[in-house]
């Protein structure tokens, strides 16, 4: 897992208390969208019968990551703030490697931007842990 | 830190910045063609002139290019004086006389006051106005496939001997990375052509999606010192199979 | 043998300066224009065998004043002999060598006052100048190590190498201003100075430019090795065109025996410093002037220039601080050193010490390489050391500073040739060349001439070089065919404008000088070309007709001789007439009519 | 009739790849003038073959060869004719030079006869206005003479 962050704060994710409600993909998109664009979420809940089966899936921002290493452009550098494996959008070319290249699924290529993506944890203020109703998702 | 006057605001910035850096930071447009953050700056589109000089300097404003000029404390920086705005819609109607059947320099020229050229059209149809991305992309990935060949009016970008590019990986970060749509490339499920080379797809073990070309996948593995097996699924795939691993991991704890 | 320390040194010029005692010394010019020097040289040597006179013949590098080749010198009696052929060499040995006596037909001629001078000293456009750049231009043999030695060549390096700190050389350099002769004319004690100062382990020192390798490459090397000495470079190229078989034969034979005399390379002279020069090659496009390009060609790049942030100083060639000089700059490095900055800074202007070499040609009576003072007015060149424009023809105009040089008309004779005042009429100091056009000539033409070529030599890379002087090219073509039209003029300003603002390297930034020069001194010919379909200079062919004055005509029938499609009839000493339907206005006649009968209408 | 070709042979190409210092990029000009000096023209297997020795990527290698004018990709005549388009040439009949240069071989401007014996292209001034019309011959320069004879004899027997 990540290593700890300034803010020393880490996203702990608890599935069992997750009804797969999905509030936290819309919270996800709904903070990373355009306007007239639903966004992709870059977590994701799976059901596997309802709670405590749920599975909540998001980056775990790891260490000696794969994706880091394959960017031919060192688009993907870590937040000293946050901890997490970021996408510098202005310096990625949209090659893909990353997204093949993480071994969880976790980097998707935006279709519109052709732009690799990604969670960033909002910068210090996930709005996934922000709108959990039951705390399956927290930021602390 | 360093300080500067750009159009009459006070931007603070760091040592090693450019001006056109200092300027984006502070919310200040400044349209470039040929820059991108990824790679070397390379100048050539001229696009991005502003007006720069010291503060205490009594002569003319000097006309530099903000994607290479570095930020010095006190320099005044002027990105819309109607000599920047005179060169850039020259540039513009340049670049539009040459490639009139671009839509991104047409619909960037107009932005700029220069709804049609004022030179002879160039007739053959090409959208290349050599910004030369597409070979420092391909430079920067280590492919070195493609590059500038010629001079003058005569450059244009190609495959060495105009053959088909041997060493070409299939990645498409020229054809991506290209700002007008010059590059083509042609794609199926199972193949893609490109510098006169057909790759094949690596496909996604669980949905057959296609992922990169294996000569792609074969580079990027290396580069990244992974196995080239690491390359197999999906994202999709790969979410759906670590969730389930998951599952089934805390199954068993339960 | 290596040469281990400055005695060595002064015992080998003395030896150099001793080794003719005794015998006469004869030079025979080799230079790049002089076709025909050996067999002149072979003539002299077997004639004076034959006569049991003893002398040595030595060769010459070129004297700058091609026309008047082969030239013949005896440096002992001053003599300069202009235009020897083999058949020549009885006279020169038994005349010339034996009695001082110059034949009327060797002197050379004044072109202006056609007064025959064999002295040196007396000849004006050669008395005229000061040749310190040039200092040893047709008294040396350039592929003579020997001869340079005995010149005094290497004298200021191992005075900088023994008994200066590097320090005290850029103190001297920059108290002596000397500028820059490629282009731009920056200081080259503080680029030399920012060099020194910038963070590397080590650096190069490099020297560009062709004209002064031909002539004294040893000048060059020992230049090169003082700014070696004063930034801190262990490694350095000599960069010259691979067409100039010439000036890279001599280097490269100049760079081997400077070497194996200990002048270059480990040690030098028996100090700690080392200093090891390669040649490096490059095309001959104009763009492989610039000094980034040169950089780039050096590391076996495409020589397309780059924008100078950093400056080569800082981060030259192969990523390490470069000081990069042209060839001339640096064969007045070792002048200012062995003479101090006070000395040097008591030639040219308070701005622009020392001298310029120019290379003056194109409609003049005595053309050539010409060093004078900076400040010299172009008037002095063209009208005093040049004899005025050739022929009966009337000084039209001057294109200063080379195929990227602004064009100068009669009004800007005094203008000094100095950096700044150049600058302020458009021109540059550039390449030193100076082309003069007479009244037979069409500023449009030559502005549409110039934009061509270098439009065709532009790298590519930037848009308002590439395109821009593309265009410009376009519609002067467009003028000088009649196809114009007066809203074009406003527009080559406006386009002529940008490309020189917004261009990435100096090619771009000066090659519209010729178009804005033009536009601001022949306005009048722009107009008649767009407005009247009138070529006032008579080159345009679609705007020329030509016509023979019957008063003028002498009816000598040379122009129907040249005529290439037989327009012009007329008896002899009858006044001719030009058929206006056959005519090609191509001019031919108007060069050979002696009578200035033949007319644009 | 067979067309001529300009034999590339292996000795000739390794001699050329054995003075070249491996895996120097700077070498790349050299590399290719030796090439053009060798073969009139910058055979595509030779350049590969510098391109490896010289670990330079081929795209390097073509964009230098296309760069310069020194360079040519097809095998140039064993006699280069540039026929000068100066001011002065211009005006003493270079274009009639030209264009019986070009009407006698055949070619065009800046081409090759089949039988690769001549070559011919037109320079920018070469700077002996004195002796116009000037033509380089494998750059040695020849003038001071009227077009069509000069054509004739620069072209020996062959009309």
């Amino acid at each position: 897992m990540a290593k700890a962050a300034v803010n020393g704060k880490r996203l702990i994710v608890t599935p069992d208390r997750c009804t797969s409600c999905r509030t936290c993909e819309l919270a996800c998109s709904f903070r990373h969208g355009a306007p007239n664009r639903p966004a992709v979420p870059r977590l994701r809940t799976f059901d596997f019968g309802g709670p405590p089966k749920n599975v909540i899936l998001t980056c775990f921002q790891c260490d000696d990551a794969a994706c880091v290493r394959v960017c031919p452009v060192t688009a993907l550098v870590r937040s000293g703030e946050t901890g997490a494996i970021v996408v510098l959008e202005r310096r990625c070319i949209g090659c893909g490697s990353c997204a093949v290249a993480c071994p969880f699924g976790q980097i998707e290529m935006d279709p519109v931007k052709l732009l690799a993506r990604k969670c960033d944890l909002c910068g210090g203020d996930p709005a996934c842990a922000a709108f959990c109703p039951t705390k399956a998702l927290e930021y602390r | 830190m360093i300080a500067m006057d750009i159009d009459g605001r006070r931007v603070v910035t760091e040592e090693g910045r450019t001006l056109l850096d200092a300027a984006r930071e502070a919310g200040i447009d400044i349209p470039t063609l040929c820059h991108h953050e990824a790679l070397e700056p390379f100048g050539g589109c001229r696009l991005c002139v502003v007006e720069a000089a010291p503060a205490d300097s009594r002569g003319p404003a000097e006309l530099v290019i903000s994607c290479l000029a570095p930020a010095r404390d006190g320099l005044v920086v002027r990105t819309a004086s109607e000599r920047v705005k005179e060169a850039r819609r020259t540039v513009l109607d340049l670049l539009l006389a040459r490639c009139p059947t671009s839509d991104v320099i047409r619909r960037l020229a107009a932005e700029h006051g220069v709804p049609r050229t004022s030179f002879p059209e160039s007739t053959d149809g090409s959208k290349c106005i050599l910004c030369m991305l597409c070979e420092r992309v391909c430079a920067k990935i280590g492919a070195h496939a493609i590059g500038g060949a010629g001079k003058s009016r005569g450059k244009r970008i190609a495959a060495p001997f105009d053959l088909a590019a041997e060493d070409c990986i299939g990645c498409l970060a020229c054809a991506r990375i290209c700002p007008t749509g010059h590059i083509g490339y042609e794609e199926t499920d199972d193949e893609r052509k490109i510098w006169g080379r057909t790759f094949r797809m690596v496909k996604c073990e669980v949905t057959g999606r296609p992922l990169m070309t294996e000569e792609q996948r074969s580079f990027e593995a290396k580069r990244a010192g992974l196995p080239e097996d690491w390359f197999t699924k999906c994202p999709e795939s790969k979410r759906r199979e670590t969730a389930e691993t998951i599952a089934k991991a805390f199954e068993e704890v339960r | 043998m290596k040469l281990d320390g400055r005695e060595a040194f002064s015992r080998a010029g003395e030896a150099a300066r001793g080794r003719d005692a005794g015998r006469t010394v004869v030079r025979v010019c080799r230079g790049g224009g002089c076709r025909g020097g050996a067999a002149v040289a072979a003539a002299i040597e077997s004639t004076a065998r034959e006569a049991g006179t003893v002398l040595a013949v030595r060769s010459a590098g070129c004297h700058g004043c091609c026309d008047l080749g082969p030239v013949v010198t005896v440096p002992a009696a001053g003599l300069f002999l202009a235009g020897v052929k083999p058949a020549d060499a009885p006279e020169i040995v038994t005349k010339v060598i034996g009695a001082g006596e110059v034949p009327d037909r060797l002197a050379v001629k004044d072109a202006a006052t056609k007064k025959r001078f064999a002295r040196e000293a007396e000849i004006p456009f050669l008395a005229g100048q000061t040749r310190i750049g040039l200092r040893n231009a047709g008294r040396i043999d350039p592929a003579d190590l020997d001869d340079a030695i005995a010149a005094g060549t290497y004298g200021a390096a191992a005075k900088a190498l023994t008994t200066m700190t590097p320090e005290q050389v850029i103190a001297v350099i920059e108290a002596s201003g000397l500028r820059g002769r490629g282009g731009a004319g920056f200081s080259t004690g503080l680029k030399w100075r920012a060099c020194r100062e910038a963070t590397g382990d080590d650096r190069f020192a490099v020297a560009n430019g062709t004209v002064l390798l031909e002539i004294d490459p040893h000048a060059v090397l020992e230049g090169l090795l003082i700014a070696a000495y004063a930034v801190g470079a262990h490694e350095g190229f000599v960069f010259a065109r691979a067409d100039s078989a010439r000036a890279v034969a001599l280097v490269k034979g100049a760079i081997e025996t400077a070497t194996a005399r200990g002048l270059l390379g480990e040690r030098i002279l028996g100090t700690d410093f080392s200093f090891t020069v390669r040649l490096a090659l490059g095309g001959s496009e104009f763009v492989c002037g610039e000094s980034t390009a040169v950089l780039r060609a050096i590391e076996g790049l495409v020589p397309e220039p780059r924008v100078k942030y950093p400056r080569s100083a800082e981060r030259g060639l192969f990523g390490r601080p470069t000081v990069l000089d042209n060839s001339e700059t640096l064969a007045l490095v070792p002048v200012v050193v062995a003479r101090g900055p006070e000395e040097f800074r008591k030639v040219g202007t308070a701005e622009s010490p020392g001298t310029k070499v120019l290379n003056l040609g194109g409609r003049v009576r005595q053309g050539g390489l010409f060093e004078v003072p900076f400040g010299t007015t172009l008037r002095t060149l063209v009208f005093g050391l040049g004899g005025g424009v050739a022929g009966k023809r009337r000084f039209k105009a001057a294109m200063v500073g080379g195929p990227s040089g602004g064009i100068l008309g009669e009004a800007d004779l005094d203008t000094p040739l100095d950096y700044g005042p150049l600058a302020a009429r458009g021109a540059i100091v550039g390449s030193g060349n100076v082309m003069v056009m007479d009244d037979h000539s069409c500023p449009v033409d030559v502005a549409r001439y110039f934009t061509h070529s270098l439009a065709a030599e532009s790298c590519g890379k930037c848009v308002p070089c590439r395109e821009g002087l593309h265009h410009l090219a376009e519609i002067l073509t467009r003028i000088t065919l009649g196809e114009g039209t007066p809203a074009d003029l406003p527009r080559l300003r406006a386009l002529a404008r940008v490309v020189a603002d917004a261009s990435l390297c100096g090619l771009g930034k000066t090659a519209p000088n010729v178009v804005l020069s033009t536009l601001d001194r022949f306005e009048a010919e722009y107009r008649a070309h767009v407005e009247d379909r009138k070529c006032p200079g008579g080159v345009c062919r679609a705007l020329t007709k030509f016509e023979i004055d019957t008063d003028l005509c002498e009816g000598c029938q040379a122009c129907q001789k040249v005529c290439p499609t037989g327009a012009i009839s007329g008896a002899k000493k009858q006044p001719h007439r030009i058929d206006p339907e056959i005519c090609t206005a191509c001019g031919m006649c108007r060069t050979k009519c002696k009578f200035d009968a033949i007319t644009v209408v | 009739m067979s067309e001529p070709a300009i034999v590339i042979d292996a000795k000739r190409v390794s001699d050329l790849l054995d003075r070249l210092p491996a895996g120097e990029a700077s070498a790349l000009p050299e590399a290719l003038r030796a090439a053009q000096a060798a073969f009139r023209h910058v055979p595509r297997e030779v350049a590969a073959a510098v391109a490896r020795r010289l670990s330079v990527p081929a795209s390097r290698v073509f964009g230098l060869a296309t760069f310069h004018g020194e360079f040519s990709l097809f095998p140039k005549g064993e006699v280069v004719l540039k026929v000068c388009t100066g001011a002065a040439c211009h005006g003493r009949g270079a274009p009639t030079l030209l264009d019986e240069l070009l009407s006698k071989l055949g070619i065009a401007s800046g081409g090759t006869t089949k039988d690769l014996k001549f070559t011919v292209e037109t320079t920018n001034c070469v700077g002996a206005c004195a002796m116009a019309p000037v033509v380089s011959v494998n750059g040695e320069l020849r003038g001071n003479a009227e077009p069509s004879a000069m054509a004739k004899e620069l072209l020996g027997g062959r009309s």
